[in-house]
């Protein structure tokens, strides 16, 4: 089990902080598509959103365990 | 003072003689602190308070990464940044940044540094809320963040 | 709070949340302040104390046209500037220097203005405590005064 | 009569900080000429001194009279 965390405009877009996917890896990439599949009204902001595992940013070709802290950082908008 | 204590996101009352505190030393002849706040007006358009969320953990660990990268580019400097988060009043302090040095350029120069690395790497949102709805946009200090591509990975 | 609240030359211990409080306004998203602080060591020379003396009157009051010469170049500016004066001990602050805006260019913009034209018109001496003597020498903002023909006659 | 005010280290070097000279009027000039002849072991840095007239910076050819502040201002010497 992977726990990933959603902050902000993607939080309410998706309904809840917290997601969890049934798999032991899986690369960001895959785990984006999935997000995007289980929250369609939320696809559009997880596609522009960074990927942060274990606090750091992470990209798409990298892999999630269920070890790791991972969390989607929704865009701004600009203020 | 403790180191764990410089870089902070909080929920607390931000204080600008807390920071100077926290990065003074006798080695220090200046220090620089850039306070953003809670603005009213905006393009015409008013604002009646902001609400600051965090991905926190992350967040002091990318506010440390810029206390570090400043203390490199100018050697001797010392860095304190805290960010506050939930829900904030007009005119109330969302981030002050302190940075000491033995010479006026460097403290200056990296407060600056400081203000764009946070909109660059640091994980904080802003949700404004107008006199007619709100949203989440780009934080206290200004610009859009992650914006064109994101941030650089590291 | 009054204006004559703003440019002040005293004795007592110096605050950044006074300053910042001072210069606050609806209006602001930013605020820099600069903080000039009494340092330990000087090119290897080591400072015991300072004393400040001032023309209190007349340092005030390029203290304040300061601030107006500021809010001319950076419109919307508020500056508030306080310098102390009598025996100052290591680390302790001379002088801090705030300027409020919109956005924060002008706020950190107008504090380095302010630091360059307090050296040039503003009457306030420093007499530096060194392990081996004690001289009148240039204020905290590190460089000489009236050095090279005196300030401009305005 | 015309007060003078000194400050710093030329407060030092003359030994007192008011100074008083009998004249109704004088030019700033002549003020410095007469300053220096009255305080020998200070007249370096009265040559090197502006002048504050009414706490205003103020040259050489105005002219001073008995109901002004006036005031020299010693430089400093580089921090």
């Amino acid at each position: 089990m992977i726990s990933v965390y959603f902050f902000a405009g993607l939080k309410e877009a998706a309904g809840q902080e917290k997601w969890e996917i049934d798999r032991e890896e899986i690369s960001i990439g895959e785990l984006r598509r999935e997000a995007a599949a289980a929250f369609p009204e939320a696809a559009e902001v997880i596609g522009r959103s960074m990927m942060a595992v274990n606090e750091e940013f992470a990209s798409d070709s990298e892999l999630v365990t269920s070890s790791d802290n991972a969390a989607f950082l929704p865009p701004v908008s600009g203020g | 003072m403790e180191e764990k204590h410089l870089f902070r996101v909080m929920e607390e009352p931000l204080s600008a003689d807390r920071i100077q505190s926290l990065v003074a030393s006798p080695d220090a002849g200046a220090v620089n602190l850039f306070i953003g706040t809670v603005r009213e007006w905006t393009k015409g358009k008013r604002t009646l308070s902001l609400t600051y969320e965090a991905y926190v953990p992350m967040a002091e660990k990318k506010l440390a990464q810029i206390g570090m990268e400043i203390a490199e580019k100018w050697p001797g400097t010392k860095t304190a940044v805290h960010h506050r988060t939930g829900p904030l009043e007009i005119g109330e302090a969302a981030v002050i940044i302190g940075v000491a040095s033995a010479h006026r350029e460097a403290a200056i120069q990296g407060s600056s540094y400081a203000i764009e690395r946070i909109k660059e790497i640091v994980p904080i949102w802003k949700k404004e809320h107008w006199e007619d709805g709100s949203s989440w946009i780009g934080d206290q200090l200004e610009t859009s963040r992650y914006d064109e591509g994101g941030p650089d990975i590291d």
